[in-house]
C-alpha cells in the first residue's frame, strides 16, 4: 500500500502510484532535480533508494522492491540479468562517464598527466578498490595500459568508493587520484588536471533496466523514457556525465 | 530534512527500547540463571559489534529479505515486508547496539550484593518481584549507561541500516544516512547541520540520563559534607 | 509448631553437625565467634544448604537430602533479622520495612492490609524510628538500621523468626524499649524464635530453651559454660 | 591473508589500552573530581558513537591529515605522518572505542560505596593510591565490560580507519576492510574465512576476560551452597 | 597529646553542639543510638564536616572553620574502626591489615618493616583470626569481621585511635581475650582513643574520662545516668 500517497491537486488525475529506483549514490543529485521537474508531468511518486551499485545489486538479489535499476557499472547489471531478475529488453547504458586524474592544490602544477604517475614528485595515488569500485577497476586498466602497474604499487591508496578519493585528494592528502568527471566537479580545492584516454579502459557505462518482479513497470517505464528526454539529457551533462 | 530526525528518533527508541529488554533478559539469564555456554552465548552477542556494520547488514538482508527464511515466514504469514521498511531499520539498529546493552546491565549485575536478593527471599519475594524491585534498581547505574550507549549506537548507525532499509528519503532516510551522503556528495552545509542536529539530541540524552541517574542514587559520592 | 534441624555442614575450619528440636518459644543460640551461629540460620532460611540432613517447621519438611527436598527460601515463611542487617540501599525505611507485607497473602484483603500496616506504624513509633520512615538507610545510624532491621523482620508475622544478634548495637536506654516490644510481640504472637545473642541477660529474659555451640556443635547450655 | 589478521590485533590491542587509559582517566575526572561542565564532556565523549564512522573518519581526516593542524605539527616537528599509516587507524578505533570505555567505567564508579575510600583514608592512602588499590578493583566488572566493548569495537571498526588509515595491502589493511571489500566483490569464501576468524577472536576474547573476571570477583553470585 | 574538639554540625532532626579535649587515655563516648556519636567520629577523622569548630590533635589544627583549615582524613594519622567494619571485600583479611602499615614511613625502613608486620601477626594470632589471614571478609562470620576491622586500625600505632563499638559483636569468651590484648596495647603504645561503646563494663575497664551525648550535646557521664 502508499498510504503516504498524497497526490498534488494540479497534477494529473489518475491514480499516484509508487515507482521504487535504485539508484548508484552518484546520481543522486541529478535524479532529484530531475525528479521535481517529473513531479510537474505525472502524479507517480519516485522512491529513491540511492546507494552505492553493489549495495543495490545485493539488495535486489536478496527481493528488495525495485522497479527500476540505475547501475553505476556494467558488472552489477550483468549479475542481475544473470539471475533473471532483469526485462532484458529494457536494459540499456543510459549514460557514460570519463575517467579523469584530479591533483591536490599543492601538486596541481608538478602533475600534468599520465607521464607524473611514475614521477617522485607524486607519492601517492589514489584509486577506488579495483575489485569492488568500478572507478577502481577501470583505474587499474588504465595503469596496465601504461604499463606501470606494478611500478606504482607502493603509491597506490585504495579507496571504498569515488568520493572517497576525492576527500583525499581535495584534503590534500593524497597527491592525485582518478575519479569520474562527474565526480571532479565536486573538488574544492583541488584541481582536474586532464581526462584519462576514452581507450585506456572499457567503457564506462550506467546501465539501467526494468526488473523482471516490478510493481509498477508500466509507471517505471514511463519515468524511464523521462529519463531520455531533452530535458533529462540537459541535466545529466551538467553533473558531468556523458548521455549515450 | 524534519523526515530524516523524526525517522531517526523514532527507530533510535523503539531500537533502544527492544535493545534494553533483550539485553537485561539475556544479562539475567547467562549471569543470575547460569545457563550452560556462557562463552559461547556471549560471543554471540558481541559479534554484530566486532563484524562491519555493513556485513551485519547484509547477514540481516539475507535472514529478512524476500528469499531468507525469516523474511519469508512474516511475508506469507502476516504481509510484513521488513527489507526497504523502517522496521528493518529498527531490526538492524536493535542488533547492533545489543551487545552494549548486555555487557553494561552485565556489569551491573555482577556488582550487586547478593545480600539483598537473600533478603528480599526471606521477606518472601519471587524471583520476578527480586528482578523488578531489588535487582534492576541496584543495576540503575550501568542499565542507563546501557540505555545511553545504544541509543547513541542506535542513533548512529548507518552501515547496516542502509544495507537492509535502503536510503530512501522520506522513507527510511536516516539522519546518519543523510549525513553520510551529503559528506559524500560535498554539501557541506547540510552535514554540519544534521551533525549540530545530532549533537543536540545527544546532549539532551547525556542530560536527561545524568538527571535520572542521581536521582536514582542512593550512594553519597559527594565527598565530605 | 515444632521445629527440627539435623544439619551437617563442612566449613573450612571444622564441620558443623547440628541436631536440635524446640516446640515454641524461644530458642537462644549462643556460641564463640565463628562457631556456626550464622551458618546456622542461613541453613534453615534455605540461603545456604548443608550437605546433609534435615530441617523441618512444623509438618513442613523444607530440606532433606536424602529425600531431595529443599524448598526456596520465599516459601518458608521466616522472618530473618541479618547480622549485618542487609537493608536494601535504594529503598527508604518505610519502604524496606512494608516491603514484605506487600508479598503476605493478607495484603490484598483491604481490612487485613490495613491492620499490617497500622501495625508496622506502631512498631516504628515504639521503637523510635518513625521519623525516619523517609530516609535512605545509609543515612541512618547503626543503631537505628538495626531497629529497622528488627522491625523489617517481625512486621511480615512469619511463623518462624531468626535473629542474629538483633540488639547488639543498641544502648542501653533503647535496648530497654526494644525488650519490652520484644517481649510483646513474643507474648501476643508466640512465633517459634532462634535468636543468637552473647547477652547473658537478653538468655535469661527470652529463651525458653538455649544452646552453646562451639566449632560446629552443640556443648550444652550457657549458663553451664 | 596473515598480514590483516596481525595488524587488526595490533591495532585493536593498542587502541583499547589507551582508550582504557583514557576512559579512566576521563570517568575519573568527571565523576569523582566533580569538574564542572560534565553533562558538556560527557557529549563530547559519546559523539564519535552517535556520529557516522565515516564522518568521523572525515574530521579526523581534516584534522589530522597535512592540512590539519595536528597534522601538520606532528608532520614538523616529528616527522609523524598519520593518514595513511597504521597510527592513523589506531587513533581512528581509539576514538571510537572511548566512549564505550567511559561508559562503562563511569558506571562502575557510580556503584562503588564511597565508605571503602573513606576507610583508605583514615589509613593513610593518597589519592592516587587509593585509585588503584581500591577504585579501580572493585571496578573490575565494569571496566572488564568496557574492555570487552573496546576491543570488539577497535577491531571491528571499519569506517573511520579505512578513511584516515586508507586500504593499503599489507600495510594498513584490517580484517573488517578485508571483509568490507572481499564482501563488495563477492568473494564469499574470502569473507567467511575472515568472518570466521573474527569469530575466533571475539570467543577467545571474550572466554579470556570472563575468566578473569571470576578471578576478580569478591561476590559469591552461585546461588545457595 | 591533646584532643580538641568544639564542633557544631546541623543534622536532620537535631543539631551537634560538642565541645572537649582530654589529654592522653581513653575517652568513652556513650549515648542513645542517633544521638551523633559516630558523627563525631567522622568529623574527627575529616569524613565529614562540622558546619562550625575547630578540632586540633596535640599541636596540628585539623579542622577550623574560621581559619579556613581542613586538614584531609589521610594526614590526620589516625586508626578508625568503623561500626559497620568497611572492610576492603576484594583484599584478603591478610591484606586489609596490612593495607594501612604499607602506607607509614615505617614501612621503608626494613627493620622497622619486620617489626610492624610481625607485631600484626602476633595481633592476629592474639585475636584468633590468623587462621583467617588469606580469606576474603564476605567469607567470615561478624564476629571476625569485627577483630580484623580492630587489628587493621591498631597495627599502624597511630596518633589517634577512634573505636566504634568494636566489641559489640563478640561472645563473651572472645570479649575476654580480646580486652585482654586491647588492655596491653593501650597500655604499652599509650594512643590516646575514643571509645564507643554501650556497655557499662567496658567504660569501667578502660575509660579514663566519659562523655554522655543526647541529641547531639553532652548531658554528662554514664556513671551518672
Ligand atoms: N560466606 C562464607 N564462606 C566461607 N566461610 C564462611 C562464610 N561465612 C562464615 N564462614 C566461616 O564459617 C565459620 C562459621 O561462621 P558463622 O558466620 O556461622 O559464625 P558465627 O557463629 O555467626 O560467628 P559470629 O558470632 O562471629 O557472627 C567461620 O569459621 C567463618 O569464618
Ligand atoms: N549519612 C547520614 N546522612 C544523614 N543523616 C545521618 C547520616 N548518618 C546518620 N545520620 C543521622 O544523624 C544522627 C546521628 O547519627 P550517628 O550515626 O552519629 O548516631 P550514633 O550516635 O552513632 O548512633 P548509633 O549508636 O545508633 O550508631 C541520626 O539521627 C541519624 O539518623
Ligand atoms: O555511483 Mo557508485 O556505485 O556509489 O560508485
Ligand atoms: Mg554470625
Ligand atoms: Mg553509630
Amino acid at each position: 500500500g502508499n498510504e503516504n500517497g498524497t497526490s498534488d491537486a494540479e497534477g494529473p488525475t489518475d491514480e499516484a502510484v509508487e515507482i521504487n529506483i535504485s539508484a548508484a549514490a552518484s546520481l543522486t543529485d541529478a535524479l532529484t532535480e530531475i525528479q521535481a521537474e517529473y513531479a510537474k508531468k505525472s502524479n507517480a511518486i519516485l522512491q529513491f533508494n540511492f546507494a552505492a551499485s553493489g549495495t543495490l545489486q545485493k539488495q535486489i538479489q536478496e527481493g528488495a522492491p525495485c522497479d527500476l535499476f540505475i547501475s553505476a557499472s556494467k558488472g552489477h547489471m550483468d549479475t542481475l540479468e544473470g539471475d533473471g531478475l532483469v526485462v532484458t529488453d529494457s536494459r540499456k547504458d543510459l549514460l557514460g562517464n570519463t575517467l579523469t586524474l584530479i591533483a591536490t592544490a599543492e601538486k596541481a602544477d608538478l602533475i600534468t598527466g599520465p607521464e607524473s604517475f611514475t614521477n617522485d614528485d607524486v607519492a601517492s595515488i589514489a584509486i577506488g578498490e579495483p575489485e569492488s569500485v568500478p572507478a577502481g577497476n577501470y583505474s587499474k586498466q588504465t595503469f596496465e595500459s601504461l604499463g606501470i602497474w606494478d611500478q606504482i604499487q607502493e603509491k597506490l591508496v585504495f579507496a571504498k568508493d569515488v568520493r572517497q578519493v576525492l576527500q583525499y585528494v581535495d584534503s590534500g592528502n593524497a597527491d592525485c587520484g582518478l575519479v569520474y568527471r562527474s565526480d571532479a566537479m565536486l573538488l574544492e580545492t583541488g584541481k582536474i588536471i586532464v581526462d584519462m584516454p576514452a581507450d585506456s579502459h572499457d567503457p564506462i557505462v550506467y546501465p539501467a533496466a526494468i526488473m523482471k518482479n516490478a510493481a509498477q513497470p508500466e509507471a517505471a517505464n514511463a519515468f524511464y523514457e523521462f529519463l531520455q528526454t531533452d530535458y533529462a539529457k540537459k541535466t545529466f551533462e551538467k553533473y558531468g556525465f556523458q548521455v549515450l | 530534512m524534519l523526515a530524516p530526525i523524526i525517522l531517526s528518533l523514532k527507530i533510535a527508541s523503539i531500537a533502544t527500547v527492544f535493545s534494553l529488554i533483550l539485553g537485561v533478559f539475556f544479562a539475567y539469564l547467562i549471569n543470575k540463571k547460569n545457563v550452560p555456554g556462557k562463552n559461547i552465548w556471549e560471543t554471540i552477542l558481541i559479534l554484530p559489534m566486532i563484524l562491519p556494520p555493513s556485513v551485519t547488514g547484509y547477514l540481516l538482508l539475507i535472514a529478512l529479505g524476500k528469499r531468507g527464511w525469516i523474511g519469508r515466514f512474516l511475508l506469507e504469514n502476516f504481509e510484513l515486508q521488513i527489507v526497504f521498511t523502517w522496521v528493518g531499520a529498527v531490526i538492524a539498529a536493535c542488533i547492533v547496539s545489543l551487545p552494549l546493552m548486555y555487557q553494561n546491565v552485565k556489569a551491573a549485575f555482577l556488582t550487586i550484593d547478593p545480600i539483598y536478593e537473600q533478603a528480599a527471599q526471606t521477606l518472601g519475594s519471587s524471583e520476578g518481584k527480586i528482578f523488578r524491585t531489588v535487582i534492576i534498581p541496584l543495576a540503575w547505574p550501568g542499565i542507563i549507561s546501557g540505555i545511553a550507549l545504544s541509543f547513541a549506537r542506535a542513533i548512529g548507525e548507518f552501515g547496516a541500516t542502509l544495507m537492509i532499509a535502503g536510503n530512501i528519503p522520506g522513507k527510511t532516510q536516516t539522519i546518519p544516512t543523510a549525513i553520510y551522503f551529503a559528506v559524500e556528495s560535498g554539501n557541506t552545509e547540510l552535514a554540519n547541520t544534521l551533525v549540530l542536529i545530532m549533537t543536540i539530541f545527544s546532549f539532551v540524552l547525556i542530560f536527561g540520563l545524568n538527571t535520572w541517574l542521581k536521582n536514582k542514587n542512593y550512594l553519597d559520592h559527594k565527598g565530605r559534607a | 509448631m515444632k521445629i527440627y534441624f539435623r544439619i551437617k555442614k563442612k566449613l573450612d575450619h571444622f564441620t558443623i553437625d547440628l541436631e536440635y528440636s524446640f516446640e515454641k518459644g524461644v530458642l537462644v543460640v549462643q556460641g564463640e565467634s565463628g562457631s556456626g551461629k550464622t551458618t546456622l540460620l542461613n541453613c534453615i532460611s534455605g540461603l545456604k544448604n548443608p550437605d546433609q540432613g534435615r530441617i523441618s517447621l512444623g509438618d513442613l519438611v523444607v530440606f532433606d537430602d536424602t529425600l531431595e527436598i529443599n524448598i526456596p527460601t520465599r516459601l518458608r515463611n521466616l522472618g530473618y533479622l541479618f547480622q549485618n542487617f542487609a537493608l536494601f540501599p535504594h529503598m527508604s525505611v518505610h519502604q524496606n520495612i512494608i516491603y514484605g507485607i506487600k508479598n503476605s497473602p493478607e495484603y490484598k484483603n483491604k481490612k487485613s492490609r490495613a491492620e499490617l500496616l497500622s501495625y508496622s506504624e506502631h512498631i516504628m513509633k515504639t521503637l523510635g524510628i518513625h521519623h525516619l520512615k523517609k530516609k535512605l538507610p545509609n543515612n541512618i545510624s547503626g543503631g537505628e538500621k538495626q531497629r529497622v532491621a528488627l522491625t523489617r523482620a517481625i512486621v511480615t508475622k512469619p511463623k518462624l523468626l531468626l535473629l542474629d544478634e538483633p540488639f547488639s548495637a543498641l544502648d542501653r536506654e533503647t535496648k530497654k524499649i526494644v525488650y519490652q516490644e520484644f517481649a510483646s510481640f513474643k507474648e501476643l504472637f508466640k512465633i517459634p524464635t532462634i535468636l543468637i545473642t552473647h547477652d547473658k541477660k537478653e538468655n535469661e529474659m527470652f529463651g525458653d530453651e538455649c544452646i552453646y555451640i562451639k566449632d560446629g556443635v552443640i556443648i550444652g547450655c550457657p549458663t553451664e559454660i
